[in-house]
């Protein structure tokens, strides 16, 4: 992944009258843990905040996905259709694009149910385990696709940070790398599983 | 030398074909693939009591015999139906159109390859290559070679053998 | 016992049986007697006898006679004409002809082939042993063994035999090296194991003629300092086995097998191994596994089993057809064999044409003739007034050839120059109803499954190539998908453990090659040249997209 | 280097004049001059086999490549273990083994110590590109003392060749062939069931992955028993953090 293109790489506030970085966060099929961990970088979000405008994200209150975004990291796994509608849709709205932790990246605890298939794993939830009615829904709940996967999977994917979830410094790390206009080596900041 | 005393499963006399090619070996763990094959022909399928017996008498681990009967295409660990039908997947047989004929007859019986239909009557095997491709396409009805074959013969042949009580 | 002595004992078994003037001759190997030969040999049989015609014309079960599309086929006497597609209700003719007209017109099918291993397949009654010894069988033995081994070593090597299984390795060489190892226990074993699908040379050889491979077997025994020998054959060639079981015991009652063979010092005997259905076991070291009573799983190589092979003892390896080439090579001499061909292949080989062409059968051919000539002399061209679309050999570990490539001749180099291999003879030939992907994923459907599954780039590369195969041939494959092909083929050929996965990828690579058109008809047209692939429609799929 | 009778070679590996006698392979005089070699079925002490290829190294004159872990040393020969194609193969490899199975790290008790995970790492794979297979298979947890977990299994074949090679019981061995190939005990019986296995836990300690693992043990002490890796880990999110503010 170290081919890095010009017009993807992140300004980086040389130019003093060009804007914030663009940034958005998505949450596909996961626990948002990865969120959690961006969260957790504490008081250096606040640092960030300075040089990128968070545009689009389930922290915050945006509910179209802006026209272009510089960087998007999406959490989870691609598991319906709207998950991929979703993931199509951001793709073509951003420049760079991050898998962010496991799920996004290898489908993780998500895709635990892939072996077993959609109708054993639904009647599973909804009917054998069921405390008030045992049926399973059609409205609200996506149909799910007959395997979980990774977001790679679907669309073109431009780094990986792995961990489950990647912590909170792995995160930062990508974050100033890019914003330093490289693209950084994430394998040494963070594993599968951590 | 010594004399090795072999019981056998049950006084089942097939029991002793198979000691017998076990003798003529020598009772050597390399005659475990000549000892299933005799298995097979005498009994039609390994079940657990002759791989078994086998693995005790020529003293090769358990779990080495399973991994050789379930290595080889040819031995079955489950009992064949009363009529085969093998389809020659070979490279001359599939270009002039036994994968057709294997998804007619899956369609038909609604089997899938390696098993076998309710009745017990019909099982539906692939062959990789027969050797027969100057007769394309080939198949096998309880051993007998079959070549250029139709989709409707065959399946007329398999059902008067899926019928038959 | 000298050679005098062995014809005498043929001629013996020879007259004990009554046979005529004239010999009709029907052929017995599996392809005709599927097509029930034999009732046609029994109806000549009663009519011979209802005649009283004995004294003049006999019937002889034979090996394969090459045509076995047209079969049942009968021949009289050592006559080229072939008569098809006889019918018991033939016989009358077919008596009348050996009567007054055994040598008649020649057909072309036999006319450009040149017969050394097939040289007594269709001719001897491969059940009797006599028969082969009265063509000359048995007599490069006999010859051999007032040779040195060294001595029959150079003239394998002189004659620049190469392996026939496939790799094209020179005889000679192998069989140097497992004399090198020195004075110790040593094996010799015959690989008859022909696993490619659509290749069926050895085992009309040895259903048509057993006693040469044996004899080859044999000498080369006798070269290398082995005293015990295996073939190993594979389970679906039930005749083959049978006829082999037979030939050994026959060889062994006549001396020319077994303890002091003609009454020399050397002594070889023969076992034979039944296969249990895995390609894999045609690769040496796991054909050795298999005998050995294992899992048929390759090890890599070195050591050699010409150095460590079977129970760790030095072990030469050669295929049926390899052998087959010994006797008429020790018999004429080396130079003589050397003499046909092209320059780094030598001799002739044996194919089996299959597939979309009009003549389907078992051909030997001096090597270097061309593509054109086999298919289309020989073959007789396409059927049904089709266009020629490729030709493929080597089985799963070749490749496809197209059109612009058939004045190539037939050669171990030119066939790997074109992405394919010599393979072990099968020729498969397909016209333009064939779908090159359909082909590519096929075969890979093949290795996939013959995969032993000991290393991981052909266990489940080969999977994840049939993967994509699968999808391009179900409209849902991307332009992504042929340059990962591409890359995943690199890495399964050079990373897999033996000679299966890495040629896996060639029928994938030789078809991208030369039919990319055909793969990108399928990925962006959604279309199949050939009409061969079904696509799947949205509205087949219902709601869901195909997605991997 | 003392009297053992063996000839001495010497050659050359990256570029470096090392020696090994003739008996030596490549991986062993690797291993003797710190040069690492990744590899996942060798194991010092268990017969070679050759099957996981990341050991594959390019050697001058040859056209293949060959694996280290096999390959014997001989005069004047020269070695290269870390070329760029290697990389990119050995990367390749690793994401096939992680492609085959149902490698779920985050959930794994050998989250932290185990092989397969610790090479991804190093050599440096991001993610795998090849689709997943997502096989079924079920977890025979019938032994008293040890699971078996077949989707984390890499059919490395270590279980089978310490159990027969130094334990001598072969209570193990592989079943089917291709990718349907699996360990067994014995008849493919529950290994609760075995007639052969002696309980004695050397197939758990030399699994490079989390397919053998001892019961009610978590990584930590299944690292101890290794005595592999002493990170201590535990892989549920809600004490995620504090155990990673224990290591920092």
């Amino acid at each position: 992944m170290s081919k890095v293109s010009e017009d993807i790489a992140l300004n980086t506030g040389s130019d003093t009258n060009s804007a914030k970085v663009k940034a958005a966060t998505v949450w596909l099929d996961g626990c948002s843990g990865c969120h959690m961990s961006f969260l957790d970088m504490d008081e250096r979000i606040v640092e960030l905040l300075e040089k990128i405008d968070l545009l689009y994200s389930p922290l915050v209150d945006h509910k179209e996905f802006p026209d272009m975004v510089d960087v998007t990291l999406v959490e989870g796994a691609v598991s319906s259709h709207e998950d991929l509608e979703k993931i199509r849709k951001v793709r073509a709205h951003t420049k760079i694009l991050v898998s962010l932790g496991d799920c996004a990246i290898t489908a993780n605890v998500p895709s635990m149910r892939n072996p077993f298939g959609v109708e054993a794993i639904m009647k599973h939830a909804y009917i054998d385990t069921a405390v008030t009615k045992d049926v399973i829904p059609n409205e609200v709940v996506p149909e799910l696709f007959e395997y979980s996967r990774p977001v790679h999977n679907f669309v073109k994917v431009d780094l990986f940070l792995q961990g489950c979830p990647p912590p909170a410094d792995a995160i930062h790390f990508l974050l100033t790398e890019l914003l330093e206009g490289r693209m950084p080596d994430l394998t040494k900041v963070s594993r599968l599983g951590k | 030398m010594l004399i090795k005393k072999i019981i056998l499963p049950s006084d089942d006399n097939r029991w002793k074909l198979i000691n017998a090619t076990m003798k003529r070996h020598g009772y050597q763990p390399n005659s475990l693939i000549e000892t299933l094959h005799t298995v097979q022909e005498t009994f039609g399928y390994l079940d657990e009591i002759s791989l078994k017996f086998v693995a005790l008498t020529l003293k090769v681990p358990l779990s080495s015999v399973y991994g050789v009967a379930t290595f080889y295409n040819f031995f079955n660990l489950k009992p064949q139906g009363k009529h085969t039908c093998v389809v020659c997947l070979g490279t001359a047989c599939y270009i002039k159109g036994t994968n057709v004929i294997a998804e007619e007859i899956k369609k038909e019986f609604k089997l899938s390859m390696g098993k076998t239909t309710e009745s017990g009557n019909l099982s539906l095997l692939s062959a990789r290559c027969l050797g027969a491709c100057g007769i394309a396409p080939a198949i096998v009805i309880d051993g007998e070679v079959h070549g250029n074959v139709s989709v409707e013969k065959t399946l007329e042949v398999l059902r008067r053998h899926e019928n038959d009580n | 016992m000298i050679i005098e002595e062995l014809i005498e004992y043929a001629q013996k078994l020879h007259l004990r049986e009554k046979t005529g003037k004239h010999e009709v001759k029907v052929c017995s190997a599996a392809g005709c007697l599927s097509l029930k030969s034999e009732a046609v040999a029994d109806e000549l049989r009663k009519k011979i006898a209802e005649l009283g015609i004995e004294e003049e014309v006999s019937v002889k079960p034979v090996g394969c006679l090459g045509l076995c599309s047209k079969g049942p086929l009968v021949t009289i006497d050592s006559g080229n004409r072939v008569y098809q597609n006889v019918k018991p209700e033939d016989a009358n003719l077919i008596i009348e002809k050996a009567k007054t007209d055994p040598q008649s017109e020649t057909d072309k099918f036999f006319t450009r082939q040149q017969k050394i291993v097939l040289e007594n397949s269709g001719q001897v009654d491969p059940e009797k042993i006599h028969d082969y010894i009265l063509r000359d069988g048995y007599k490069a033995l006999h010859d051999v063994l007032e040779m040195t081994p060294q001595e029959v070593i150079d003239e394998v090597t002189i004659s620049g035999l190469r392996g026939r299984g496939g790799a094209g390795y020179p005889t000679g060489l192998k069989w140097n090296t497992v004399a090198k190892t020195g004075n110790i226990k040593k094996y010799v074993i015959c690989n008859a194991d022909e696993g490619d699908p659509g290749a069926f040379m050895d085992r009309s050889l040895l259903e048509g003629d057993p006693h040469r491979v044996l004899e080859g077997m044999a000498i080369a025994a006798y070269a290398v300092g082995a005293d015990e020998g295996y073939v190993y054959c594979r389970a679906e060639y039930p005749l083959a086995i049978k006829r082999l079981k037979n030939a050994v015991k026959q060889a062994e009652r006549a001396g020319v097998l077994g303890k002091n063979i003609f009454g020399t010092t050397f002594s070889f005997t023969v076992d034979l191994r039944i296969g249990a259905g895995a390609f894999v076991c045609g690769e040496e070291t796991a054909l050795i596994a298999s005998i050995e009573g294992k899992r048929g799983q390759p090890r890599p190589r070195p050591p050699y089993p010409a150095e460590v092979g079977l129970w760790g003892s030095p072990t030469l390896i050669n295929n049926v057809e390899t052998y087959g080439n010994i006797a008429p090579i020790l018999r004429n001499g080396g130079e003589w064999y050397a003499a046909i061909g092209t320059e780094k292949s030598k001799g002739t080989k044996v194919f089996a044409l299959a597939g979309k062409i009009v003549n389907t059968g078992l051909i030997e051919i001096p090597m270097g003739i061309s593509l054109r000539e086999v298919i289309y002399d020989i073959g007789g061209g396409i059927p049904d007034g089709k266009k020629f679309k490729a030709v493929q050999t080597g089985g799963p570990s070749g490749g496809c050839i197209p059109e612009q490539f058939l004045d190539k001749p037939v050669d171990y180099e030119s066939l790997s120059e074109l992405g394919s291999i010599m393979g072990s003879g099968g020729m498969i030939i397909m016209d333009e109803t064939s779908c090159m992907v359909d082909v590519a994923k096929y075969f890979l459907d093949f290795t996939k499954d013959e995969s032993c599954g000991k290393c991981v780039p052909c266990r489940v590369g080969t999977v994840q190539l049939y993967n994509i195969l699968d999808r391009i041939t179900k409209g849902t494959g991307t332009m992504e998908d042929l340059d990962e092909l591409d890359d995943l083929c690199d890495l399964v050929k050079n990373t897999s453990l033996c000679g299966l996965g890495q040629a896996a990828p060639n029928p994938v690579l030789s078809t991208i090659q030369y039919f990319r058109d055909e793969y990108i008809a399928h990925i962006v047209d959604k279309k199949c040249p050939a009409g061969v692939c079904k696509f799947h429609t949205h509205a087949e799929t219902g709601k869901s997209e195909v997605i991997i | 280097m003392v009297t053992t009778g063996k000839k001495v070679k010497t050659f050359i590996i990256d570029g470096k004049d090392v020696s090994g006698t003739e008996d030596q392979t490549v991986i062993e005089v690797c291993r003797e001059n710190n040069i690492e070699i990744p590899t996942l079925c060798h194991l010092e002490g268990l017969a070679e086999v050759g099957a996981c290829r990341l050991c594959l190294v390019e050697i001058k004159g040859s056209n293949k490549l060959l694996p280290a872990c096999v390959t014997k040393v001989h005069e004047g020969m020269e070695v290269i273990t870390a070329s760029e194609g290697l990389k990119k193969y050995r990367i390749k490899i690793l994401e096939l083994f992680f492609s085959e199975r149902n490698h779920i790290c985050s959930v794994c008790v050998s989250n932290g110590i185990c092989e397969l995970q610790n090479l991804a790492q190093r050599l440096g794979m991001t993610h795998v590109h090849y689709p997943y297979l997502f096989p079924k298979f079920d977890v025979d947890a019938s032994h008293e003392r040890f699971v078996l977990d077949n989707n984390r299994c890499i059919l490395c074949t270590r279980c089978v060749r310490v159990c027969d090679e130094i334990e001598g019981a072969h209570t193990w061995d592989i079943m089917g062939r291709g990718i349907e190939s699996m360990v067994i005990t014995d008849l493919n019986k529950p290994w609760g069931e075995s007639e052969s296995c002696t309980s004695c836990g050397k197939c758990v300690a030399v699994c490079p992955t989390g397919a053998l693992v001892e019961k009610y043990k978590n990584a930590v002490d299944k690292s101890f028993m290794y005595k592999k890796d002493k990170l201590k880990f535990l892989p549920y999110l809600t004490t995620m953090r504090e155990v990673k503010n224990e290591q920092s």
